[in-house]
């Protein structure tokens, strides 16, 4: 399955499984969303549970804010994670906090599903990648998954969860598993171990990172679309890196970070979003707060710049092999 | 064409500044029994005049005229004075904690108790209410028990929430009454998604949005009238226009609409204006809307016209940028003496009887003070243990608020 | 009480999906020449049945006729069939660009062409549009080089943004165009504000804002329509109500209300709707809206009836959602074929002076893509140097960025 | 003056010296702001340079970015920094980016100024701190003042400032110097040196720290509330800490921090946000990334907790002085 399929899989089992399971979002109904991840579902279930919305990102949450607080479990999507910023009050003010200020009594369990990150030549507003914004704010849980068979797995854990989680899916992995050389076809999922995917019910814990490559030279500390191009540049590189594969940002598997840094005592943390107060400034925070004595060299992020995503230079914005190759360099150096 | 002139800012102002002579004179105000009572499945369309105008029951002699009129009887309106009176004691009694330090914050309701009182009396019980701060009344017409309410002003170690709230920011879901948020506004768009969520689940039970005239300029008004009028959701959206948003009068969020009801006309929602400060008309009018909800009609959208008698806030002295005398000048009266004065002319209720009420409330709502301040006060305690702050915030606590919690010392 | 019946929830739906026949016969169209045309200062409440009709001045036989007609002379309507014929043109050699792998994406206006290009010659020079992806006629009737705008839709290394944005995204502030936004809807508050600057500062310019159908569920649309009610700021609202957004028809956004432009009455906004497909109506209601504005009159909402006839954006397919027989059933018609008869119906064009003027306008067209193409395409470049990304940021590039930049190898 | 004075003296002299500083908010106008920081201004300035809003902040903001683009000034408050969420798009997507995205044709010089921060019983939307929610977005520029004498010189150098600044207001710092002692009443600013405000045209140039109080044992990053409250734990405690008042976040003034942290080889970060994802980790990423060779022990953060701001436990969630001193006894024992 592409990544696409293994998300309207999920869909489809979560709907058939759970009544309380509703969809929506802009086009998401009729036509299927404009990446196709509903595809089918509003034939299947009726346009009660799958249906189009206007375009309103606050509506959409705060809408299914209040279908959570009856009871329903609402899967919206956002078009473009560039377009949540209308939904963030709702989000940080209302979906977040209901639990805690309710003390209980009123509930979220809501899942927001929005494409992430660039390399589509998608210019500043088609190629965000927001996490840090989300992993800021105490209540939301915060999902990247990497691969189609934990982008399933993953999704029915985070409909399954009791709160609101909100589920970032890398765009740039929805037809193939992309290492950053973009000049090259991407090799399709289906060529992919990670691409068979089973059409069963299964979850992917929330909370529990993966890693991708055993070493021992240095720890890579990587989400989403990074991973891949981590792994490229380990191997080009030739280097004996451990790769981690972070798919819950929030609540972060510490752990697994904590043991492998202490092991390797070299940290390099890459992400495509803008490289201040990133969600790679927490990870570097917590790598250095668990692992201080351990460390060789100090933590290297490599990063999006502090610039928007520009449209014709998007492969200097997007932090490729070389850039992550000078990073390990620089890392086992000092 | 001749040059054309420089232009200039309007910026909205209210008749009347401190110092100023209260004029209610261009509030056009129709007789009570006067306003149509159109059949609840008229086309929107058809009943546009709804939202000019105002849905008044009871007249100047008190009494209860038009067709709008008899729909309660007279055990009904002496519950419904009974409430609006509870409304009051209880908020001269936590103005007069606040003040005495026992917390931190107090709403009132003076002068517009109807509102809320009389249109829980047209709910069932499953609907949901998205209430603001200042529809208190839900929950004593509702019966949910006034202790609690305290309890959650004092923060004290019977707080249903634990503390976590600002006082009067209830949460009550088997009272049907939403958790209160701080931020304007977001609660009218989840009270839409709420009914939205009974039609989806083929339930019978509706919603009711909350918002004040100030806060109508939030762009979630937006939202909820959006998708309210796409879905046809099966809501009552509630406009309380009490003329003020702290220092800013209603004309701020009005603008050049001739009246906030007239906002329903752009989405094809019926509009119908109502007397805030009649508990007839409010209650006659929200059972309207709420049979429209239930009969699959989609939503309607209430303007209340009322009057925000006392300050914003505790934090807030309106002498400071409105006239001290524009209560009094305001042509709909009071809410409590206009019941009462219908009730004593149609001979079911009397001075004595009122007097009698005014004294049996005053005990009930001393004895659950007391009851309240049994555990504890903001000032005194006991409060709920801190170590509660990292419950809630997930059903199931993550590993860094466990370690959080542990370095807070708990 | 009867037990009510269960609810369930209205999902509206196009009439006509792939495969059906489409059927207009509910869009009710005057006449040309039937709808009134009010004073500028009649009061928003009188005029509200402007916003229920539609202005049309091009009649079957290609005629202008009745109060709208008379503004502009034959000189000004050849020029306005130049102006959508090479926007018309522009819109095909760019499509065929993009699907040379010239550019990454496109987006063009086909059958939308006389609102952008008719509305433009109502403003004046200085004043400000703040238009949505699908208004380039404001550029090419006001004279912005069409090789800067494939300058831009090429990223190449003459683009005026410097490869930053994505196709189409122009930004030209000589020429009154404010940088398009790729986030839907942030603009139409915005243009109120630079509304209100212009009054604040009593100047005389004005501000025109544009939204699509779809875009007007987004919430901005709210704080236009109270920032500009409430301050009477001097601006044209426009709606481009091209009957789609993406897959989802215009129905879906309108909701229960019957136009789009009903929307400004609940503001107290005058709001007119106008055959967007007849460059004479448009032309003559901005021009009316234009005059409110500059007399302090306050805002004008405009909805512009017309149909994307094209697909969303290059990216798009409507034969997923759509019926492809709709533009032909679409009783509008076309715009270009519109005022083409017009200007032969009154003697002031032919077949040949039309076949000439399009083979001038593909010369035209043709060198500047040529003079563009010289400063590179996407697929081959020049671009803009990556360095540049680093400036603009902010006015001066502060220390970290400089060190990024230097990370980068600039 | 008190700080409110500070910055109410601040607005007159920019209004006063530039027809174009106009001044907006909710009941700024008529009533002078809910804390007063605007009183007076309308009636000097008149009703169109001075004026109240309609209760919308994505309206308010959305506005102002119009009016700056003509080439306005504005200045606008948000009533409580808890309520900028629904201003976020207009702030992020369009005013942070205009300069940019136009290439200079269409720039943003504006300012957005909001009170944050708790320990007043506003609970969890009266309380909170949001400034990493800026930090993370290029193209603004962020600053917190302690003290009346910087609000007043930043604010007029944010108005000054051809690009958007983000102004946050300390508001337990609004009357005096609150040191964290919340059973203690504050001693108000005109007891206090830097509440000795000159009533001239002055500005604080945006960018630099303030090294508060000098030391040698081990540095204090903190702003706002912060820096009281460590001073009061730094000489409860007899300890020999040099703390530096950030001022401005973005741009941060990176050689302060790394001239004070490599003399001293010991860092504590303070903030009253949620630390996860928080602007302390940053702080954190930098002090490792340039002064890894000079650490002694791992830096610490001291900060709000992961929860919505509590009403009732508000001294719990507030970094007080002994959680402070805890904070500096850990990071000189490492
Ligand atoms: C998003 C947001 N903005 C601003 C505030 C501050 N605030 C609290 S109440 C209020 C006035 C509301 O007035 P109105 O809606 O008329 O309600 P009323 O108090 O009159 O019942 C304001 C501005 C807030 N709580 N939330
Ligand atoms: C905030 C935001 N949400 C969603 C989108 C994705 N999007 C781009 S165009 C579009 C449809 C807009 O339709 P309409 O407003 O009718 O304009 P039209 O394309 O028909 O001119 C959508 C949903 C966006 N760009 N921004
Ligand atoms: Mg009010
Ligand atoms: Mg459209």
């Amino acid at each position: 399955m592409t990544m696409i399929e293994a998300i309207r899989n999920a869909h489809d089992l979560a709907m058939d499984r759970d009544k309380r399971v509703v969809v929506f979002g802009e086009d998401v109904g009729y036509f299927g969303g404009v990446f196709r991840c509903t595809a089918g579902l509003q034939k299947k279930y009726g346009s009660n549970r799958c249906f189009d919305a206007p375009i309103n990102e606050g509506g959409i949450v705060g809408a299914g804010i209040g279908m959570a607080a009856y009871g329903l479990k609402p899967v919206v999507e956002i078009q473009f994670a560039d377009y949540m910023y209308p939904a963030y009050d709702q989000i940080v003010s209302e979906a977040a906090r209901l639990r805690h200020r309710s003390a209980g009594q009123f509930t979220c369990s809501m899942v927001i599903r929005m494409p992430t990150g660039g390399g589509i030549f998608g210019g500043q507003t088609h190629s965000q990648s927001p996490e840090a914004l989300f992993t800021h704010v105490s209540g939301l849980k915060v999902v990247v998954p990497s691969n189609p068979r934990d982008a399933k797995g993953l999704l029915l854990a985070a409909i399954e969860d009791p709160d609101p989680v909100i589920f970032l899916e890398p765009k740039r992995l929805y037809n193939g598993p992309f290492d950053g050389h973009h000049d090259r076809p991407v090799v399709p999922w289906k060529k992919h171990d990670l691409g068979d995917v089973s059409e069963d019910y299964y979850t992917v814990p929330l909370g529990k990172a993966k890693i991708r490559r055993e070493g021992k030279a240095l720890t890579v500390l990587a989400y989403g679309t990074m991973v891949y191009v981590a792994q490229a540049a380990a191997e080009e590189a030739g280097i004996d890196a451990e790769i981690i594969d972070l798919r819950t940002l929030i609540p972060l598997d510490l752990e697994t970070i904590e043991t492998s840094v202490k092991k390797t005592g070299r940290c390099v943390i890459i992400h495509e979003a803008t490289r201040t107060s990133g969600f790679g400034a927490e990870l570097s925070a917590l790598v250095q707060e668990t692992c201080f004595y351990h460390l060789e060299a100090p933590i290297v992020r490599v990063t999006g710049w502090d610039t928007p995503y520009p449209h014709a230079q998007e492969w200097t914005y997007f932090p490729g092999p070389e850039r992550i190759k000078r990073a390990f360099a620089q890392v086992l150096e000092g | 064409m001749t040059a054309p002139r420089p232009l200039s800012l309007h910026v909205p102002e209210p008749g009347c500044r401190p110092g100023d002579t209260p004029d209610f004179s261009d509030f056009e105000i129709p007789r009570a029994g006067a306003v149509r009572r159109p059949e609840v499945s008229e086309a929107p369309e058809d009943m546009r005049d709804m939202a000019f105008s105002v849905v008044r029951v009871l007249n100047k002699a008190g009494e209860a005229v038009g067709p709008w009129a008899g729909l309660l009887d007279a055990d009904a309106l002496r519950t419904g004075l009974r409430h609006m009176l509870t409304l009051r004691q209880f908020d001269e009694r936590m103005l007069k904690a606040q003040r005495q330090g026992k917390t931190s914050f107090y709403m009132q309701h003076l002068g517009e108790e109807a509102v809320s009182c009389a249109f829980r009396m047209a709910l069932e019980d499953g609907d949901m209410n998205f209430p603001t701060y200042r529809q208190a009344g839900l929950l004593i017409a509702g019966g949910y028990p006034m202790t609690e309410m305290m309890n959650q002003i004092y923060s004290n170690a019977a707080d249903p929430l634990h503390g976590r709230q600002m006082p009067v920011m209830y949460s009550a879901r088997d009272h049907g009454f939403f958790t209160i948020s701080g931020n304007l506004g977001t609660q009218f768009i989840q009270a839409v998604g709420w009914a939205m969520a009974s039609a989806i689940s083929n339930d019978t039970k509706i919603a009711a949005a909350w918002i004040g005239d100030g806060s109508t300029s939030e762009n979630d008004f937006h939202a909820a009238m959006v998708f309210a009028s796409t879905y046809k959701a099966p809501v009552i959206l509630n406009i309380v226009n009490n003329q003020w948003a702290i220092s800013t009068f209603q004309g701020m969020a009005r603008g050049g609409a001739v009246t906030f009801a007239a906002r329903g006309h752009g989405f094809g929602i019926p509009a119908i204006r109502v007397d805030g400060n009649d508990y007839l008309a409010v209650h006659a009018v929200a059972s309207w809307a709420a049979e429209r909800a239930r009969s699959g009609l989609g939503p309607t959208l209430i303007e209340h016209v009322t009057y925000r008698a006392g300050g914003h806030s505790t934090s807030d002295d309106p002498s400071a940028y409105r006239s001290k005398d524009e209560f009094s000048a305001w042509p709909l009266g009071e809410p409590i003496a206009r019941l009462k004065a219908h009730l004593i002319t149609i001979g079911e209720w009397s001075e004595e009887r009122h007097t009698q009420a005014m004294a049996e409330i005053n005990d009930e709502v001393r004895a659950c003070q007391k009851k309240a301040e049994a555990n504890g006060t903001l000032i005194t305690g006991p409060h709920p243990s801190p170590r509660s702050m990292f419950d809630d915030v997930y059903a199931e606590m993550p590993p860094h608020l466990q370690r959080q919690r542990q370095e807070a010392g708990f």
